[in-house]
């Protein structure tokens, strides 16, 4: 009844968002605060934010209740709810359900279920030309030498989307500074702060001048703050964390993917089945740079890089940056309709680079390319 | 293999400080006949209270402005406070209203997890960050570096070997291990025994709350994040058994699993191995329970009143 | 002076008439919490919370189904608990007896015999479903039997095993599903499994999952748990068992003399506590089709409160679960209202203050205040 | 004290008590079980707080609400439950509670311990742990810690009931080396020569009230007895002689090892028949308690050792080695035991009467999984009504609240339901008044008058001399000697219970 109190200023639907935690999760946060913005901003009063959302069978529970509720639009946060997702989609074939992170929508061919993601790799390929400014800055200050030049990464697991990630980042760096290698230790959660913490030592300890990370908790960020080492961040600006460290993050918005889904839903329009936000959606974002830690002419780097990007000469995955084997690609099979035993399924390299993120919202490129050690994969 | 002892042992400590200060305070409590289970949702509120005293701190002075001594005092007060009042309900209960100390324990586990994450995330909302967590760069600061334990896990080591020595060698010591052992003994021979429990569970409750604030200003370097502290709390009541009942052991013993709860991180153990390693604090602790049980020392045994409520007029 | 003396006995209408005081008066001064906190009219969040819990048949039949689990959880704890073995391991009994379930449902989808399309799912879940409920029975008894054995034989402090137990299956299970990922390392899944059988165009698919009956997969469960607490209470009651557990509760010597073999009925008792547990993970898995760490979600904690709140009588757990389930998902409910900004921790203090008035009111039950008059001396 | 009340719950322990101490005497206090001594002297001592009534010392009004109270004035007590730290030291039991400045100082407590020790005429070592002492060692601790904060006026709660009769002649001769150095003492105690050789002057309790006080030299054991029960009663046991007496159980070489591997009972051999009562005496502690645990399945048997069972009715032997209690019952053999520690063994203090009788019976109907409450519940009636328990109903109350006489009653009326062919008793009068224990005595009469085997362990030697056929006499877990009931002397049973072969 809410709904039609509303005068017409805004969008008359009501809309149910799912969470996996709440508010005080890096992860959850980003979604809760770009569903807020984005039904303020298409003047939507009555929605919905259930958080605490498990993995499993609460999930379908919850999206079937607000469904019963008169919610048009469902949008869930965790690749784990996207089975639930679709059980509920297929049974209210009214509602648009739309799932970020997931991977299943082009395969299961229901008219209400969307996939959505974003390139973020883009944006870690920008962090990581921050990064590599920063390292050349210390090779030319004479606080490291050349035989130095070895980063950090703390990732979650070896999926693709980290893969993705921390290959982005990496290219970005070795934009700047091609002799650079990278070590990557995996902790074995999204949100680990010890796990995290000490992660970031042990690369530290073992030579890392710069650490990057892809999780969830402030461990790498502040371990490398103690130590003094720069750090770039994701999901957010944790400068408070590392006023002397911190150099730049990058961030999925989500408002943009709200607003689209929405309003398309309102509308009675299509909703497209695998959406990717990009830097031109406004999806994928950076944050402040942080001018006292950053080096001198980080900020034009990357805005020479954005506008490569958008002019299509620039595309982070070129097979011409890097070396699989010390060989360089001209074919390969991803992953893309996920199965039970991920049988590579579909040519992503074309036009000599991989096309990430093109054949489905999620990331699929799970490359291990030359100069990255994974620490956690030696058996 | 030396180099990574020298980097890796200061790790160990910092992890086993906050299980340190937990098992101490839990050992104090225990010896006055209270199984404090509780203890895990104490050190949580201990750590929320020490933020909350840090951040408003935090809030009111500029950073320049800052005293060393305010920015300290400020967050332990806070800290000993919230455990303290939590020591008081738990004492309240079981040894005024006599619950069942099990019982009263979880629940109050249960209560102190929450208050933490509720007040945590409220905090977090009135600080506007763009990363659900809060940060006291400038009180950690305070409290050490964050490379090498500060002077906050000397003052735990300090505070286990002197319940040590109070244990074994104060009359007053002694008077308290008798309450633990037989309240009616101890009763009879002029002991105030609902005294002793309420003061011991609480200075308990306070030393424990303290490897909370460890925690967030040492471990996580000044960050509070919601869940951030995890399962120590029962850890560090695992400790009291591992150990004997024995501060001074406690001392070695909560390093040794502080080294564990973070080894793997440092071994770069393959994902799924990792996995099943995270199982060595919890197993290494089964074993010493059973190894501990076979060896029926009477000296070894657990205070012979735990977890009984006294009343004077039963029989 | 006042003076606190042991009640000779009470009247059982008047035992349970402090008790409903006492949680009339924790809901009070939950009520005056929740004002000071959020601002609001603790009616409204009553009402939120009524309607959260109970407000549709779809929401009465979710939380019928936690309280059965919840209830059925609490029954498992209770004979182990007659007979004062603090049993604190249901967590990881539960969550133990889940995987076994989990790891049946899995593999049968593996099997050819269960992906033949041909031979009828009835036929497929008479095999599975007994296979589930016998592997999680036999992994919850392993769970209950290790305690009670060492227990028996050396004495071993019962209280921290069981409580390393579930860390120990907790750790199981993390492994369980970051194994699946391990062996598929290019998996793009995350820390979940997701729906088990789930593949519709495969044979397997719906293997292993218990059946809807009447329209809602909830009513098998909720009856499992339901003829289970009637069986407990007459096993408890009026059973030889039953008896024995009591005996031996008491004072295990006495047993010893009346010819009970003390050992064996501990180890026998905890078995069943840990099948009991077993079962429950089984209906769990069963229900949710999944498999994640955070199956059981402390539930086996709050069943020791909601047996030792009932006294033990399987017939009053009923009420302490509702008391208990209403409490923590009506206040979860108020907590996922954007407008009120409360986070769901909220529950937990609810409840902690409701458990603390339980608690505290055993003693007006067990003792009574006396106000002694001295009488001076008559000359 | 002056009309002192005190009331628990319903019961009136205590009422309107006028009770008299004057210095260096020592009184006795008698009354019967529940009559209230130990409330009146728990009030003394600050356990317990009037609820009516003053408490003068010197004629001063004195406030007792804790013990630290009594201590300040001078009151000590020796409870009839030992109060000690059992991981504790002698030292370490004795100072505590005491607030004395500074550090913990244990050796220069050891040494005014054994000063006192040597004043007085005790032997202790001030370092032993308490759980390593023996009963009497323990109430040495105990008198010591009275002694050590210079106490005047002590209190000792049935301090003889767990000594021997050496050991008690030690403690009187103690007691009167305190008497002679000015203090005053009150001693309770059931067992009326006690009274008459110890005492100055006697004051008798009955149902919570004062009856009165006289002077022991014009006091005899019918006079005190009948002041306490309130009527004329007969102090004597029948000891009829059985006729058909037959071999019902031998114990050959039984040697039990404790949990540290020390020989608790060491080859001990006897036998016991039908129609007669075996008495066994010893100084607590010398294994009697193992020597009918042995014989009830309970304790672990060196392999030497064998007893034996001749089945009543066919003759048959049975040997009862490694079984279990329940194999015993199993085999057909009629063993009933009624221990000495009544709710550690033998009974749920929790549970009702009805479902406190059905502990022996409830397996009943092998095949059926439930029980069968019919049956206990009109055995429980049919105790309570012959042995007149008093008790609200067999099926509600828990035991624990019926009082101890009346739970002795109902824990010996069940083992005598089982119709046993051996009756084993361990100090099945322990703490029971003269009434109550006679009618145990007259219970185990008439069992052994019905063929039955009694064996019973007993502290009391006058009644063991009177009640008995045959007494064994154990040392040590030794056998001592077995004599004749009706030959013997005391003497000559107490030098057997401390030297085995009694001087020969
Ligand atoms: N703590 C208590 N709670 C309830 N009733 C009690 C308590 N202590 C004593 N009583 C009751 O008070 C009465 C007097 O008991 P008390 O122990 O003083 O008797 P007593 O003369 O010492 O007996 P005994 O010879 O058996 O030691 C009894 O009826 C007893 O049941
Ligand atoms: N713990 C208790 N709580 C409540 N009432 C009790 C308790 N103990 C004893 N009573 C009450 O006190 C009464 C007397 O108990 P007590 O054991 O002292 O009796 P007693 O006079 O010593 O009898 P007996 O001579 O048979 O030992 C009991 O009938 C019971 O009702
Ligand atoms: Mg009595
Ligand atoms: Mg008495």
């Amino acid at each position: 009844n809410q709904g039609e109190q509303q005068g017409d200023e805004g969008l008359n639907i009501k809309v149910g968002f799912i969470c996996l935690h709440d508010e005080n999760s890096t992860y959850d946060l980003n979604f809760i605060n770009a569903a807020k913005a984005a039904c303020e901003k298409l003047g939507i009063k009555d929605y919905v934010i259930k958080t605490n959302i498990p993995e499993g069978q609460e999930c379908y529970d919850t999206a079937a209740d607000m469904a019963d509720n008169g919610c048009k639009v469902i949008f869930a946060d965790s690749f784990g709810h996207e089975d639930y997702m679709i059980m509920a989609a297929k049974e209210y074939p009214d509602v648009q359900f739309c799932h970020s992170t997931g991977t299943k929508a082009h395969t299961e061919n229901l008219p209400n279920y969307h996939n959505a993601f974003a390139a973020i790799y883009e944006g870690r390929y920008l962090a990581g030309i921050a990064a590599g400014m920063k390292l050349k800055a210390m090779l030319d200050e004479g606080k490291i030498t050349a035989d130095q030049l070895k980063i950090g990464y703390v990732g979650a697991f070896t999926y693709e989307e980290v893969v993705s990630g921390y290959t982005s980042f990496f290219l970005g760096v070795r934009s700047i500074v091609p002799e650079v290698t990278m070590e990557v230790t995996f902790t074995g959660s999204w949100y680990d702060e010890t796990a995290e913490k000490e992660g970031a030592m042990k690369l530290i300890n073992n030579g890392c001048v710069l650490i990057s990370q892809h999780a969830d908790s402030m461990g790498a960020p502040s371990a490398c703050e103690s130590m003094g080492v720069p750090n770039v961040s994701y999901n957010g600006s944790t400068i408070k964390v590392g006023p002397n460290t911190y150099i730049i993050s990058s961030r999925i918005n989500w408002e943009p993917y709200y607003e689209y889904a929405i309003t398309a839903a309102a509308e009675g329009k299509a909703i497209d089945v695998d959406w990717t936000g990009t830097i031109e959606t406004g999806s994928v974002e950076l944050t402040e740079l942080n001018t006292a830690v950053a080096a001198d002419g980080t900020q034009e780097a990357i805005d020479a890089a954005i506008a490569a990007m958008k002019a299509g000469t620039l595309h982070v995955f070129s097979t011409d940056a890097f070396t699989v084997n010390g060989e360089k690609l001209d074919s390969c099979l991803a992953d893309v309709d996920t199965d039970e035993a991920f049988t590579p399924d579909t040519e992503v390299i074309k036009d000599g680079y991989f096309h990430e993120s093109e054949f489905r919202s999620a990331p699929y490129f799970g490359l291990r390319i030359d100069g990255i050690t994974l620490l956690n994969e030696s058996y | 293999m030396w180099d990574f002892i020298i980097s890796f042992f200061p790790r160990a400590v910092m992890q086993g400080m906050p299980l340190l200060y937990g098992s101490t305070g839990e050992i104090l409590t225990e010896k006055a006949g209270n199984l404090n289970l509780g203890i895990p949702g104490i050190m949580y509120v201990g750590a929320i209270s020490g933020v909350i005293g840090a951040f408003f701190y935090e809030q009111a002075v500029p950073k320049e402005q800052m005293i060393g001594i305010l920015a300290v005092l400020i967050p332990m007060l806070c800290c000993l406070l919230g455990s303290l009042l939590m020591g008081l309900l738990y004492c309240f209960l079981t040894v005024t209203l006599r619950a069942n100390q099990n019982v009263t324990g979880l629940a109050m586990t249960m209560f102190g997890v929450g208050f933490g994450n509720f007040f945590g995330g409220s905090l977090i909302k009135l600080a506007h960050s763009e990363v659900p967590s809060l940060t006291f760069a400038t009180t950690s600061d305070f409290f050490g570096d964050g490379k090498v334990p500060g002077w906050l896990a000397y003052v735990g080591i300090g505070i286990a070997i002197l319940v040590s020595l109070f244990l074994r060698f104060t009359r007053k010591g002694m008077q308290l291990r008798a309450v633990g052992e037989n309240p009616a003994t101890a009763d009879a021979a002029g002991i105030n025994v609902t005294r002793y429990k309420y003061v011991a569970t609480i200075v308990g409750s306070m030393i424990a709350g303290l490897g909370g604030l460890y925690y967030v200003m040492e471990c996580a370097h000044g960050t509070w994040a919601n869940e951030g502290f995890g399962d120590r709390g029962w850890l560090a009541i695992a400790l009291v058994i591992f150990t004997t009942w024995r501060p001074s052991i406690s001392i070695f013993a909560s390093i040794l699993f502080g080294g564990l709860i973070i080894l793997s991180e440092h071994l770069s153990l393959p994902l799924g191995v990792k996995e099943l390693y995270k199982l060595a604090p919890y197993v290494v602790t089964l074993i010493v329970l059973i190894i501990v049980s076979l060896r029926k020392k009477r000296e070894n045994q657990p205070p012979q009143s735990l977890g009984l409520s006294y009343f004077r007029e039963e029989r | 002076m006042l003076h606190i003396a042991k009640r000779a006995g009470i009247p059982a209408w008047k035992a349970w008439l402090i008790r409903g005081g006492a949680i009339v008066l924790a809901l009070i001064v939950c009520a005056i919490v929740t004002m000071i906190v959020t601002g609001l009219n603790p009616i409204t969040v009553f009402k939120t919370m009524f309607d959260g819990t109970l407000g549709s048949s779809r929401r009465i039949w979710i939380t019928v189904y936690r309280i059965a689990i919840l209830l059925g959880i609490s029954l498992a704890v209770t004979p182990a608990f007659k007979m004062r073995f603090w049993n604190i391991g249901a967590e990881g009994q539960v969550l133990i007896g889940a995987f076994a379930a989990a790891v049946c449902m899995f593999y049968a989808g593996k099997m050819p015999f269960f992906q033949n399309p041909d031979v009828p799912l009835a036929v497929k879940n008479l095999i599975v479903i007994p296979c589930m409920v016998i592997a999680s029975l036999l992994a919850g008894a392993l769970w209950g039997f290790l305690p009670a054995f060492f227990k028996s034989r050396w004495n071993t402090n019962e209280t921290l095993f069981t409580l390393m137990m579930n860390y120990v299956a907790l750790q199981i299970v993390k492994f369980m599903i970051a194994y699946r990922d391990v062996k598929y390392p290019w998996s793009s899944n995350g820390t979940v499994v997701g729906i088990f059988n789930s593949d519709q165009k495969l044979g397997a698919y719906s293997v292993g999952w218990l059946p809807e009956v009447a329209g809602t997969r909830y009513l098998l469960p909720a009856a499992v748990i339901g003829v289970l607490t009637v069986v407990l209470y007459l096993y408890l009651k009026y059973s030889k068992h039953g008896y024995e557990i009591a005996v031996v509760g008491e004072s295990e010597r006495t047993a010893m003399y009346a010819g009970i073999k003390v050992n064996r009925v501990i180890v026998r008792t905890m078995v069943l506590s840990g099948m009991i547990c077993g079962l429950v993970g089984c209906l769990l898995v069963g229900t949710d089709r999944t498999l994640t760490d955070t199956l059981v979600d402390g539930r086996g904690y709050t069943a020791v409160m909601v047996s030792w709140m009932s006294k033990f009588n399987p017939i009053g757990m009923i009420f302490s679960s509702f008391l208990l389930v209403f409490m923590q998902y009506g206040a979860k409910e108020v907590a996922s209202k954007p407008e009120l900004g409360l986070n769901h921790s909220f529950a937990d203090i609810l409840t902690g203050i409701i458990l603390f008035f339980i608690i505290g009111c055993e003693f007006f039950i067990n003792y009574q205040l006396q106000f002694s008059r001295s009488k001076k001396r008559e000359v | 004290m002056e009309g002192i009340t005190k009331h628990f719950g319903n019961v009136i322990a205590n009422r309107n008590i006028h009770l008299e101490l004057h210095e260096g005497e020592i009184l006795s206090l008698l009354g019967e079980n529940g009559s209230g001594k130990t409330t009146l002297m728990n009030m003394l001592s600050g356990i317990y707080y009037p609820d009516e009534g003053q408490i003068y010392i010197h004629d001063k009004p004195v406030t007792i609400s804790s013990p630290k109270d009594a201590f300040e004035n001078g009151i000590g007590m020796i409870h009839q439950h030992f109060k000690l730290v059992d991981v504790f030291t002698a030292t370490e039991n004795i100072i505590l509670g005491l607030e004395e400045k500074g550090m913990l100082n244990l050796k220069r407590a050891a040494k005014k311990i054994k000063e006192i020790s040597e004043r007085y005429g005790f032997e202790i070592d001030p370092n032993q742990k308490v759980y390593n002492m023996s009963v009497s060692q323990k109430q040495t601790v105990e008198i010591i810690k009275v002694l050590y904060r210079g106490a005047d006026i002590l209190i000792l709660d049935e301090p003889t009931a767990v000594l021997t009769p050496q050991e008690t002649d030690k403690l009187f001769k103690v007691m009167r080396n305190m008497q002679k150095d000015g203090k005053s003492l009150i001693i309770i105690t059931h067992k009326l020569h006690e009274v008459l050789e110890v005492s100055d002057r006697v004051a008798i309790l009955r149902k919570g009230e004062y009856i009165g006080d006289v002077l022991t030299k014009d006091a005899d054991q019918q006079s005190l007895t009948d002041m306490m029960v309130g009527r004329a009663v007969s102090l004597n046991i029948d000891r009829p002689k059985a006729e058909r007496i037959s071999e019902r159980l031998r114990v050959e070489h039984l040697t039990v090892k404790d949990v540290e591997g020390v020989k608790r009972i060491d080859d001990v051999s006897f036998t016991a028949y039908s129609g007669e009562i075996l008495g066994i005496a010893g100084i607590a502690g010398s294994g009697q308690r193992e020597l009918l645990e042995a014989i009830a399945g309970l304790q672990k048997l060196e392999p030497e050792s064998r007893i034996v069972y001749l089945d009543p009715e066919t003759g048959r032997e049975k040997v009862l080695n490694g079984m279990d209690p329940l194999k015993i019952i199993h085999s057909g053999v009629l063993l009933s035991f009624v221990p000495e520690d009544r709710f550690g063994m033998g009974l749920v203090g929790s549970m009702s009467i009805a479902d406190n009788v059905m502990l022996r019976s409830y397996r009943r109907g092998k095949h059926n999984p439930f029980l069968d409450r019919k049956f206990p519940k009109a055995l429980a009636t049919r105790i309570v009504n012959d042995l007149e328990v008093v008790t609200p109903n067999v099926d509600q109350i828990p035991l624990r609240r019926l009082s101890g006489g009346n739970v002795q009653k109902v824990l010996v009326g069940r083992e005598i339901e089982q119709n046993p062919s051996v009756l084993m008793t361990a100090y099945a009068v322990r703490g029971l008044d003269i009434n109550t224990s006679y009618t145990i005595y007259n219970l185990l009469t008439e069992q052994k008058m019905k063929g039955v085997a009694v064996i019973y362990v007993g502290e009391d030697l006058d009644v063991l001399l009177e009640l008995c056929d045959r007494i064994l006499v154990l040392c040590g877990g030794k056998v001592s000697g077995v004599v004749d009931g009706r030959a013997v002397t005391k003497e000559q049973i107490g030098l057997m219970m401390t030297k085995v072969g009694g001087g020969e």
